[in-house]
């Protein structure tokens, strides 16, 4: 057991870290906005992470304070979503793939800055972020409380009205506002949801990885994250958690097989996509668990 | 006189994902023949005309066009075979002027001078696209654009015409005109399948009508028949 | 800023800008066509890049399984230029079989279509690499024959000089860029698209076999993004396999900003990001791909159709 | 007219609007009194969903104003329109496929039902209650056009006509004081239009509505409305009550024909 801990300790991690990540695709799917803007929001959350421990929280002897990581994610949980509201309300206005396109535009945009400006770095990024734990398996007493926590508050939120409202956006928005549903409202809060959760991962990532920089958030990885949810299904929130964790997990899995890994993992994208176009977790077949 | 079919359909069925759209439906349409698919909406009119165009796919059943057995043709095969289909909501071209849809529809055809005769004789057929020939289609009015699409239809040279729906939406006075238009293309020959809301108009226009409720083809008969019946009267002729 | 090192800026701009156009209508032909977006079309663009390299004899590294390897023949440049366009295009057909169709097969997700054209971009990006390696690779210095390396098109004091390579670029994208428009508007072949463009189902009833139109689309789109390829490394180098996503970006802001589907749009949007770029100055280049995405972003908030789409209308 | 009490609840003053080069609704004034059933009629293309599109706040006209109860819903957008009490139905169905009849149904009955979010999220008793009152009063409306049996179905599963009652049931959900039918009876046969009839002139009475209807089944047009409104490319042709307008020569001309 506790090889096997050792051994796998770091991607279980990693995995959870996934899922969280394709609920943050998620959410704002829930109210039918394809919106890449998470990878953008998870490299902020990490800087924050990185460059609070770094160069502004005092240095101690041992491990980092964990009122310090708690600081740092109620502050990048405020940012994000100041920042995803103003962002929301300029570009959910957009459709589609329009909306897609204009968040990662944005996600670049932040890439461009992290790898230019002198705080975050540059191109080099921030190295040395402290550790709150002594072993990095202790991870999991914030990932699975953190994953358990979520997927409870999402849960929750479907059965409500505004989840009720969240689905008559997605699908047809115009019907929903010719119903009194003021659709703008709902999707910024949707967005901004998905932007927190994003951006609180990052901030954890950041430790969790030791150091941080542009290259985490780029482009391709908006699309990986979509896939967790797509591949997942996207229509219950068990889907993108399942997703994160398979995809997440297959590269590593595959590591074994050595170089063709990325490969067959691309292979395995694209047979997911025509196998499963419902994705793998559908809510008939949660149905028909439950039986 | 041997009457010749020109289109024989065989215990066809369509389903849309779980729905029975179409349930062992048999139908014949002879040379020249105008007839008429009566029904309520959702009752399959539209489907049928699909299946023979090849818009959507039988479950089960054959689809027999001049002796040939269409079913697992491609929509463009079942046109350079002879059938043209003017579709619900004339779906023309709307960026497009008047003459590139005219034109598109003789796309299967390279005879050019056969195809600038056929143009010139669509004007003449509906002088209202000629007036407007360089005109975006998607500005004409409702009736101009039904126009246009009968007249795209025409330019593939079809032995079998499916309309469908031509009087939709359309004023009173336009609707006449319409009909008008299809009487003249019946004499000329060509051989129509229409499935219309106006079930009175068109069986007065048609010589035989299919009435189908919920997927299942209830009757058929001379269409003067339908016309007089009782049941028919009330459900559908108002 | 004088009027000399302004042309040179100028010329450097609509000559990059140029490539971006004829990548840039790759993409967006397929978008007018099918309402998808092919997040490939860059692995695509490396793909040709690599073709025309080994075609035009270059020999590779030693990481990858095909270590030294080289063909026993040498093509020269614009036989090699042709024919990896065209090996290009075959790709991108054999892609849209095996990842595209069987998704419209099943009138899947379009969304769907971003996530499978991921998985195929990753599946060349990786198997470029697992053969050749992820080494830079440079084409020789004598590839296009003995021309001079520069052209001065100013005077002997005030010089003007520009690669000639740059100018080859240019000439080349002008070309494609002359036929493709002629193809689009005055052949039967560009009617059929335009009318599959609006509406596939009224193109079928027409008898315009879509299937085959699709399949000619995705071709030229992959002979572009080849052709494209092969001119930005043979002007600056192969930067190893995973060169072509941060420019298949890039052309995704070009499309955006000129308007998804249009081919006009692909044209202008592309010369307006190249000489965007081309002005920004050398001390702030590390924000030059910032230009790109912060027009992308602005325009997108301020005229979403883009710089030459129409406004929709959404039909109620 | 006579037996109703003449007030104005909607005033459309020189309405305009144009997409591209085409000018859809061409100076259009016409005013709607409380209680009446309003008809609009002309060919498509001829204005008819445009002027519902701008009642409704869905698009913003060029020129003019609309009045309805002394504000302007030209500066209004379509959802606070929506909560001010017009509703509408579209002619071609936009009902919210994959939930269900009833969730349908319950969506708009929200906007007049407001619960506590947090009370919602936590399923406090408080806010199960307050479900179970938006419950039955969405099941009431479904009753009301006739719906009882598998209101849990997808919305998509129910008949064309079905799905048409849906709708009015769901406009119905928002407690309108003008609502907007677009082309009600499309695809109804001739029983079924004669009902629609009753159930539209029983829903004005119950509620206390006004409406007005897109329809082009000009027999049911006649019967039902106490005054009606004919478009022809964009413009105004004729208005009046049903008889003055069967026999106004423009509308003949241009619309009915003479049969």
């Amino acid at each position: 057991m506790a090889d096997f801990f050792n051994t796998y300790g770091h991607l279980i991690i990693s995995t959870l870290f996934g899922a969280m990540l394709g609920l943050s695709i998620y959410l704002p799917l829930m109210a039918g906005q394809l919106s890449l803007a998470s990878p953008g929001f998870y490299s902020l959350g990490g800087y924050i992470a990185a460059i609070l421990s770094t160069q502004f929280f005092p240095r101690s002897e041992g491990t980092y304070p964990l009122h310090f990581l708690g600081v740092e994610v109620i502050l990048s949980a405020i940012l994000s979503g100041i920042l995803a509201i103003a962002l929301g309300i300029l570009v959910l206005r957009l459709r589609g793939i329009y909306l897609a396109i204009a968040t990662i535009a944005f996600g670049e945009i932040i890439r461009i800055l992290a790898l230019n400006l002198e705080i975050t770095g540059g191109a080099v990024g921030i190295f040395g972020i402290p550790q709150p734990f002594d072993i990095p398996l202790a991870y999991l007493w914030i990932a699975i409380p953190l994953l358990i926590l979520v997927m409870f508050l999402v849960y929750r939120l479907e059965k409500t009205n505004v989840g009720l409202a969240l689905r008559a956006i997605q699908v047809d928005e115009l019907a929903a506002n010719s119903m009194g549903i003021n659709s703008t409202k709902y999707k910024v809060l949707a967005f901004t949801l998905g932007a927190i959760l994003a951006g609180i991962v990052g901030t954890i990532s950041a430790h969790f990885l030791n150091t941080w920089n542009a290259r985490q958030g780029t482009f391709d990885s908006s699309i990986i994250y979509l896939a967790f949810v797509l591949i997942g299904g996207s229509k219950t929130f068990v889907g993108p958690v399942f997703g994160g964790i398979l995809l997440t997990a297959l590269p590593e899995v595959l590591r074994e097989i050595g170089n063709i890994r990325l490969i067959i993992f691309g292979i395995l994208i694209v047979l997911g996509t025509i196998f499963f176009p419902q994705g793998f977790i559908t809510p008939n077949l949660l149905k028909k668990w439950r039986k | 006189m041997t009457i010749m079919n020109i289109l024989e359909i065989i215990n066809l069925s369509v389903k849309y994902d779980a729905i029975q759209a179409l349930k062992d439906i048999n139908l014949v349409v002879n040379q020249g023949e105008i007839v008429t698919l009566i029904g309520a909406n959702g009752a399959g009119k539209t489907t049928i005309l699909k299946s023979i165009s090849r818009l959507v796919k039988p479950e089960q059943g054959q689809i027999i066009y001049q002796g040939k057995d269409t079913t697992r043709c491609r929509p463009d095969q079942v046109v350079k075979l002879g059938i043209a289909h003017s579709p619900e909501g004339r779906r023309i071209l709307a960026k497009q002027t008047v003459l590139n849809n005219l034109e598109l529809g003789a796309y299967i055809r390279s005879d050019r001078l056969r195809i600038k005769a056929d143009l010139e004789y669509q004007f003449t057929l509906f002088p209202r696209l000629a007036e407007r020939r360089h005109q975006i289609a998607g500005t004409l009015s409702g009736g101009e654009q039904q126009m246009l699409a009968i007249a795209r239809a025409l330019m593939s040279r079809p032995q079998l015409l499916l309309l469908d729906e031509p009087s939709l939406g359309l004023a009173p006075h336009i609707v006449q005109e319409i009909f008008a238009i299809i009487r003249q293309l019946h004499q000329s020959g060509v051989t129509i399948l229409l499935v219309e809301q106006n079930a009175r108009l068109a069986l007065e226009n048609s010589d035989r009508g299919y009435v189908l409720e919920a997927g299942i083809l209830k009757m058929t008969q001379k269409a003067s028949d339908l016309l007089n019946d009782q049941r028919l009267r009330e459900a559908y002729l108002g | 800023m004088d009027f000399s090192l302004f042309l040179q800026n100028f010329l450097n701009g609509l000559s990059i800008g140029s490539v971006y156009a004829i990548f840039a209508l790759g993409y967006t032909l397929v978008f007018s066509i099918l309402g998808i977006i092919n997040f490939a079309h860059g692995a695509i663009f490396t793909l040709g890049a690599y073709f025309t390299y080994a075609l035009a004899g270059g020999k590779f590294g030693f990481n990858g399984i095909l270590a030294n390897a080289q063909l026993p023949f040498q093509l020269p440049f614009v036989m090699a230029l042709l024919l990896s366009s065209v090996l290009s295009g075959l790709v991108t057909v054999l892609l849209e079989r095996l990842a595209f169709k069987p998704l419209r097969a099943r009138n899947a997700d379009p969304l769907l279509t971003l996530v499978s054209s991921l998985g195929a971009a990753l599946v060349i990006v990786n198997l470029i690499q697992y053969l050749v390696g992820a080494e830079i690779y440079t084409f020789p210095a004598n590839i296009y024959g003995n021309l001079p390396e520069a052209i001065n098109f100013g005077t002997a004091t005030k010089p003007i000089n520009i690669r000639t390579v740059q100018i080859i670029v240019f000439g080349v994208s002008v070309i494609i860029v002359t036929c493709l428009t002629y193809l689009i508007n005055y052949t039967k072949v560009g009617k059929a698209l335009q009318a599959i463009a609006e509406d596939t189902t009224t193109a079928s009833l027409l008898g315009i076999n879509s299937e085959r139109l699709i399949m000619i689309t995705f071709f030229i789109s992959g002979f572009l993004a080849g052709i494209s390829g092969t001119l930005v490394s043979s002007s600056v180098s192969i930067a190893g396999p995973y060169f072509g996503i941060s420019f298949g970006l890039k052309g995704l802001a070009v499309i955006v900003l000129g308007g998804l589907g249009n081919i006009p749009g692909a044209i202008g949007g592309g010369l307006l990001i190249g000489l965007a770029e081309a002005f920004v100055p050398s001390d702030y280049s590390g924000y030059k791909d910032a230009i790109s995405f912060g027009l992308l972003f602005i325009m997108l908030l301020v005229r979403p159709q883009g710089l030459f789409g129409k406004k929709l209308i959404q039909k109620v | 007219m006579t037996k109703h009490q003449i007030t104005p609840i909607l005033q459309l003053n020189n309405i305009t609007k144009k997409f591209g080069g085409l000018l859809a609704v061409d100076a259009v004034s016409f005013t709607v009194v409380q209680n009446e059933i309003f008809g609009l009629i002309g060919p498509n293309g001829a204005g008819k969903t445009t002027i519902f599109n701008m009642l409704s706040g869905l698009i913003t006209p060029d020129l003019g104003q609309i009045n309805y109860l002394g504000q302007d819903l030209t500066k209004l957008q379509s959802y606070q329109i929506a909560q001010r009490g017009i509703a509408r139905t579209f002619q071609n169905l936009r009902l919210l496929g994959n939930l269900s009849a009833l969730e349908n149904v319950l969506v708009p009955c929200n906007v007049h039902h407001k619960t506590d979010f947090l009370a919602d999220f936590l399923g406090l008793p408080k806010a199960q209650l307050a479900q179970k009152k938006t419950y039955s009063k969405a099941k009431e409306l479904l009753d009301l056009v006739g719906l009882s049996d598998n209101i849990k179905q997808q919305a998509n599963n129910f008949s064309y006509g079905d799905q048409r009652r849906l709708e009015i049931a769901r406009a119905l959900a928002l407690e309108p004081k003008l609502l907007l039918l677009d082309e009600p009876a499309a695809g109804m046969n001739t029983s079924e239009k004669a009902s629609l009839s009753d159930l539209i002139r029983q829903i004005r009475d119950q509620f206390n509505l006004t409406i007005i209807l897109i329809e082009h089944h000009i027999p049911l047009v006649m019967s039902l409305c106490e005054r009606i409104a004919v478009l022809d490319f964009g413009k105004l042709i004729s208005l009046g009550e049903p008889e003055q307008v069967k026999n106004d020569p423009l509308v003949i001309e241009a619309y009915l024909g003479n049969e």
